[in-house]
């Protein structure tokens, strides 16, 4: 610890994000989604898609909703349909009911308890699979090995077709990455359902499907085993399909998912109610799943000042660890998110980000911290960009991050080429072997500008969450307070899909996911 | 304009027209990846072409730094630039002008359409923040503005516009994989051309950093502003062509 | 050879055939200079050339960086390279050659000529040292060599050769601004053509970081090597060349 | 002080280069040189040259070595034949000796008097002129202004052509350098005479002539004033004429000087004792003139390992303070070399530039030192050369170094471009704007990686120059000591311009230089 904050102020700090989130926790249990639902249906094995590429659970969701209130879950009627033998298994009774040839109700007495236990069973069945690919993780890690040392170099492929991104992958990892990233497609996190089968039509990114999921893992597998160390794979649980990406990714063993409280709201205009209870949902999947997730801070420094926002990001770090714990996760597996993004131009800027980077180690000294290169100051001039993202790396290394994000000369240019790629795992090869024991002689002042920066820092963000602890979260976001983007709680889309637990209300998965930790 | 000399690229020489180039070749690194790539330099039309670097990148690729001479010569008379033919007007100067000649509020909709959700580019032009010192273009008193943000579907638009009765449609498109910004201004400037009169269809103007400035008449708008565009160019464009047309 | 297929550059997709480019042109920065820019840029055959950098350098230039698509295709099939001809022999088998065929020791005098005084290169191929793990040709029992370092003139050159009964001269150019190394080789080997008789005349051989190797013939020398050359390379090729010679 | 190095291991090694130093210093003062002796002429005011472009002091000073033996000097036999009234002036006389129409010889008794007085009384006007130029130079600085602060940022420029290199040097001056050096063309370090006028056709380099200089001067001085701080212009007192090129500089006002105790011989094969003999006057002459010296170690770490051969640097910069000293030169005019080339794949090598640039920076810590990029390990990667040159940058500001010799990113390609120029300054300017401070929160170990690592060179240093007490300097050049260079004291160039002085020698420059100090 070279910052020496204040302990009664970090307390502080983490007592406000708990008063802060616990109303929003209280919304998120009170509330379920369509997601939420097709996610517990993918747990209990359905999967695939009709002849349109419709999902089966979403046919077989609308299909109970248009019998059901949403509010009861889809757990009761599905199973008390099973059990009426309208149907030996999942899939025929989805196409059953995407044919309109089932009828579903809410069934009671023993009709519900029978309906609950087969549900649980069932979905217990894909909790299992989960528990499966954790253990799998934990065996191949041991054996082949893992990432040689922190940070983590994660590198993003963005091809748009899967069998581009494959290669481009394997070719990463030999170059030295420990974990690659598939970015997705811009639209996937609209659509209200998660495509099928193997991809090749994305732009700037490739669709998240449980088979390009499975055919990266595979891939990667092989490529782990060749390098003697266990390459990890990251997609998005984001979007208004999170729960449902999340049950996948934990069933196709990826590693670690992107999933932020706020990013759908704040810069996908996802209703803020929908994406808290579908948060809670995926959070619980990645806990039990071993994944680590990364948050999302890093993308208000894209829309805000990074100097004047700079306690935003931490806020939203301490509000982020409050939701996760809740929902199960633990610290060793909490990416929070934050970013080099200061203007370069700023006398000092250097310093600065030290500052930032060094509150977040140290207030969370056991997360890994996803440490995200400059974007918004990148230009054309690839020279530059190249420069900067080296004097990012040494940041990284200076301060410890646990999980060190590529930055691409191209940034303000293309998704990454091949040669940006090579070029830039080069770049952080070079700082992490001739400077990375730089954090040996790094002592910033005890009152010099970092120290003190981070002090001002840390006591913007009390006062924030003071503010926010009268006022509600739900305001804050509202009025623009995270990357200037401004939210109401009653706005964005995705709302038509929550609906509020009835009395009735019954979900396998969650109990499952919340009995048993 | 005419007058303007040929130029040839400098390195540190007049006239010796030097460059520097560098791309991948999928070949693996060996002589005859090295000459591919001397031989692709030539084709461009550097002769001597220098291969500086080539490192191979896994068995398949090779990356190449290549310096030397192009004999092309550049004759900057040619260039066609699409040159503000309006005068720029500040924030008053607009005001006035849009009193005068309309008797009513400008009517500007503006949003990212497609699957884009690249805001800050269209909110740097519309919202009162602004860009690069100039407010945006809500803080203009007569200028009436409806921002629909990211992700616009063409179809939305359309409509949004008919009830706004826009005289101004603003589009950014900052995606370019696959040429997802072409394509989508396509379908939007088709789309408006069916469901209104060629008369009564406002003005449609796209922006974003990787659009070429020329391409108007191609992508069938009205005007293509690419980066660094402040709010200021924007509205004076818009006085000027919405005040001639409800001129004539 | 001929069987291998046509490439195209490499960006991130197969055939999409993205380059990146970056030059100055003697303009000041407008937009105007900026369509130069794409102008050289599509005469190089980029089509689409997106701009994405644009810097002036004081009143009378700018530098820009260029990303995009050449619809150029390489054909490695047609790249000439020089292959080594001669197979590749260890330091014994070079020793053991030259004492089959010529009886006595191969005799090489080596050196920097005109104003270059890079004499790194030279020296990695001459003395014991080596490079890159391998021996230099001082190593070699058979072969006797006269290093005469830096800034040698030609007519030393030629005088030495002669008085040491030279088989070969090795000569270094490093320094290639103004074409300095292509203008002291041609005159180096001017001299050797006028000072011995064709078949007497000792190998001629000159290396560098930036020479082309295909030009050897243009040069008037037997043989030109490129960066990363090693001795053990060198000294097979002299041995292949020189018995082949005292053999007919 | 970071490093806390030992002040009688630091004490031992001055004492021991004074050991070193004494005997060439011996050897300098017993003999004089054609360019010593030309230089005294060109201090007399004599200039211009033949038709064929050879200059007049050499023909002039050819001439009276025809008659009169090296040994005694030029100065009697010159000024006896002017007194003799064979000629008005020293042009005539030298065109008259040129036709051979004047005869030489050394005068004697009231003769040599007469003439010593009189030589005296010409070279002290040169010398005069010096002074006005050393005055003219602080009043420029305390009117115009001086660099805004340290390092001084260094840039070459090589076009070949003094009239390609004025606004290249114009356009860097307002970049941002405060110090532009004009690169001489590959040949004229073994030319025995000093070329005449404004030249345009120099190779990767321009020659340096009286003519250039003054061009040069009178260019950065409008840009100067133009910027309101004052732009320093360097060139190379080195090759067979340092000496003349010396008081050129001294003539026209040049600021700095790349002038070395030994890189004449090893780098040019130049004898040793004519390079001796030339550097002990070139320097006395810069001493006067208040020019600040450059001298040559980062040459060694190009043809040797920069980490093996690392204590070679520093003896060389003890023994480089040692001669400099003893000719004149005060500690703020000691610019002592250093450079940033240990191979990038060397694990730490970071660190390891840190402890070496450390150590130079603690064992002088009055001289401004001056610190060279990368240029052995750079590469066709030119993404690579400049994130090399930006830690060569952050290097520089961690450790206090005086003048920062700007890096390309084209360094094995080509002389630098304009284009790279631009961008190496960016490069400068973002490392000392953004991380400059940083050195604030650099505090190395006290037996970390970085200091043990100074305490070993030091360490090492001292047992060379112990070696040397023994064997002699001569006989460890002879031997490869520095950039593994060999260079036998009576081999090398230019030895027939070397003469053991007379007891009747008289050379007013040096009687002036030594006596008004
Ligand atoms: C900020 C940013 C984001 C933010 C966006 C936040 C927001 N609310 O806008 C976040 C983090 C959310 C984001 C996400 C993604 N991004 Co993004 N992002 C950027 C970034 C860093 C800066 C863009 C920016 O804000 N520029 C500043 C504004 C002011 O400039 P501008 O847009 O050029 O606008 C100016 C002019 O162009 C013009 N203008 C623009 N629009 C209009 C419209 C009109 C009518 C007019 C008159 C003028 C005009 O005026 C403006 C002022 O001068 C760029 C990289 C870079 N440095 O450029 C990548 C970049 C644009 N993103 C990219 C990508 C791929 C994505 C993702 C798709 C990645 C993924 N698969 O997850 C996602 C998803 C986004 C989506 N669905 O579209 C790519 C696009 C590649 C390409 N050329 O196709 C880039 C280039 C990065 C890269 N190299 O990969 N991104
Ligand atoms: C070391 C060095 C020096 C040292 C040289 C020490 C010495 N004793 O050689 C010093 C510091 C003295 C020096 C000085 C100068 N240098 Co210098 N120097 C370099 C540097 C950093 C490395 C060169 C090197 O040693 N490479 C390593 C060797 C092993 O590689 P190589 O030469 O390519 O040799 C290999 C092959 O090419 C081949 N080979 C080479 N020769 C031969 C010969 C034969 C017969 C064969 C078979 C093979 C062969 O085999 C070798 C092993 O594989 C380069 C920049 C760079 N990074 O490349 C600049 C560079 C070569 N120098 C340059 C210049 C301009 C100069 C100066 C002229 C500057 C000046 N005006 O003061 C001076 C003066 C030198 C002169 N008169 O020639 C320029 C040349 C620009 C150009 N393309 O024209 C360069 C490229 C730097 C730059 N960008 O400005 N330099
Ligand atoms: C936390 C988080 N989620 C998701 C995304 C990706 O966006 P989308 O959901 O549109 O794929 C990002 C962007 O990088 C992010 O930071
Ligand atoms: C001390 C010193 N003198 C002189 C030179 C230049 O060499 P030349 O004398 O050949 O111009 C250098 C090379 O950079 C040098 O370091």
């Amino acid at each position: 610890m070279v910052l020496d904050l204040d302990r009664t102020t970090v307390r502080q700090a983490r007592t406000l994000a708990r008063k802060v989130g616990r109303p929003i926790v209280r919304l998120a249990k009170a509330h379920t989604t369509v997601s939420v639902e097709r996610a517990t249906l993918r747990l209990a094995g359905l999967s695939g898609a009709d002849a349109e590429g419709t999902p089966w659970v979403n046919r077989l969701l609308d299909a109970v909703r248009a019998d059901v209130d949403l509010g009861h879950g889809v757990a009761l009627p599905v199973w008390d349909a099973l059990l009426r033998e309208e149907s030996e298994d999942l899939l025929t009774l989805a196409q059953k009911a995407a044919a309109g040839s089932v009828r579903f109700r809410l069934p009671e007495g023993r009709d519900a308890t029978r309906a609950a236990a087969a549900s649980r069973r069932a979905v217990g069945a894909g909790i299992k699979a989960i528990d499966k690919r954790r253990t799998e993780r934990e065996r191949l890690v041991r054996r082949i090995g893992d990432a040689p040392r922190q940070p983590w170099i994660y590198l993003i492929v963005a091809t748009g077709d899967i069998y581009e991104d494959i290669p481009q992958a394997q070719a990463a990892a030999r170059e030295g990455a420990d974990v690659i990233a598939v970015i997705r497609s811009t639209g996937q996190s609209l659509l209200d359902y998660v495509p099928e089968g193997a991809t090749r039509e994305g732009y700037a990114g490739t669709y998240a499907t449980q088979e390009n999921f499975k055919l990266m893992r595979a891939a990667l597998d092989e490529t782990s085993r060749e390098l003697g160390r266990y390459v990890r794979l990251t997609n998005y649980a984001s979007g208004l399909c999170m729960p449902e990406i999340a049950a996948l990714a934990g069933l196709e063993r990826l590693d670690m998912m992107l999933n932020d409280s706020m990013y759908g709201i704040l810069f996908r205009d996802i209703n803020p109610v929908r994406t808290f209870v579908d948060q809670r949902f995926s959070r619980q999947v990645h806990a039990r799943a071993g994944i680590i997730i990364n948050t999302g801070e890093d993308n208000y420094l894209t829309t805000a000042d990074a100097v004047e926002a700079a306690h935003t990001v931490t806020v939203s770090q301490l509000l982020n660890e409050y939701f996760a714990k809740e929902a199960g996760l633990e610290d060793w597996q909490l990416g929070l998110g934050h970013a080099f993004e200061i203007d370069p131009a700023v006398p000092e800027s250097f310093r600065l980000e030290l500052a930032h980077a060094l509150l977040a180690r140290e207030l969370f000294p056991k997360a890994p911290l996803k440490w995200m290169p400059p974007t918004r100051h990148m230009t054309g001039d690839v020279f530059r960009g190249y420069l900067l993202d080296g004097f990012f790396n040494l940041a990284g290394a200076l301060t410890g991050q646990g999980i060190l994000l590529v930055g691409m000369m191209t940034e303000a240019v293309v998704t990454p080429w091949l040669s940006d790629r090579d070029l830039a795992l080069q770049n952080v090869r070079y700082v992490l072997d001739a400077a990375g024991g730089l954090r040996e002689d790094f002592r910033p002042a005890p009152d010099g500008l970092i120290a003190t920066r981070a002090r001002q820092v840390l006591g913007e963000s009390v006062d924030l969450l003071t503010r926010m602890a009268d006022d509600g979260l739900l305001d804050a976001i509202a009025d623009g307070t995270f990357g200037l983007m401004r939210r109401p709680a009653d706005g964005g889309r995705g709302l038509d899909g929550v609906a509020r637990k009835s009395a009735a209300y019954l979900n396998p998965a969650t109990q499952i996911l919340e009995n048993e930790r | 304009m005419s007058e303007q000399r040929l130029v040839r690229p400098y390195g540190d020489t007049t006239g010796d027209g030097m460059v520097q180039l560098s791309f991948t070749l999928p070949l693996p690194h060996d002589k005859v990846a090295e000459g591919a790539a001397a031989q692709l330099a030539a084709k461009m039309g550097m002769d001597p072409a220098l291969v500086v670097h080539a490192k191979p990148m896994g068995p398949d690729f090779t990356f190449f730094v290549v310096y030397g001479r192009v004999h092309h010569l550049v004759d900057p008379s040619l260039v066609e630039v699409v040159e503000r033919d309006y005068p720029l007007l500040t924030p008053k100067e607009v005001n006035a002008a849009v009193k005068r000649s309309l008797r009513r509020r400008l009517v500007v909709v503006g949003g990212c359409i497609g699957t884009d959700a690249h805001t800050v580019g269209i909110d740097a032009i519309l919202n009162i923040k602004g860009f690069a010192g100039e407010k945006g273009l809500e803080y203009y008193r007569e200028l009436k503005v409806v921002n629909l943000g990211a992700q616009v579907a063409v179809p939305e638009l359309v409509e949004r516009a008919v009830a706004e009765r826009a005289d101004a449609v603003l589009v950014s498109q900052v995606v370019t994989q696959r040429d997802a910004h072409l394509l989508n201004t396509r379908e939007m400037s088709a789309a408006f051309r069916e469901a209104f009169a060629a008369e009564r269809r406002p003005l449609l103007v796209v922006g974003g950093p990787r659009f070429d400035e020329t391409m108007a008449g191609d992508l069938g708008v009205d005007r293509v502003f690419g980066r660094g565009t402040t709010p200021g160019e924007v509205a004076s464009f818009l006085v000027h062509r919405v005040t001639t047309r409800s001129a004539a």
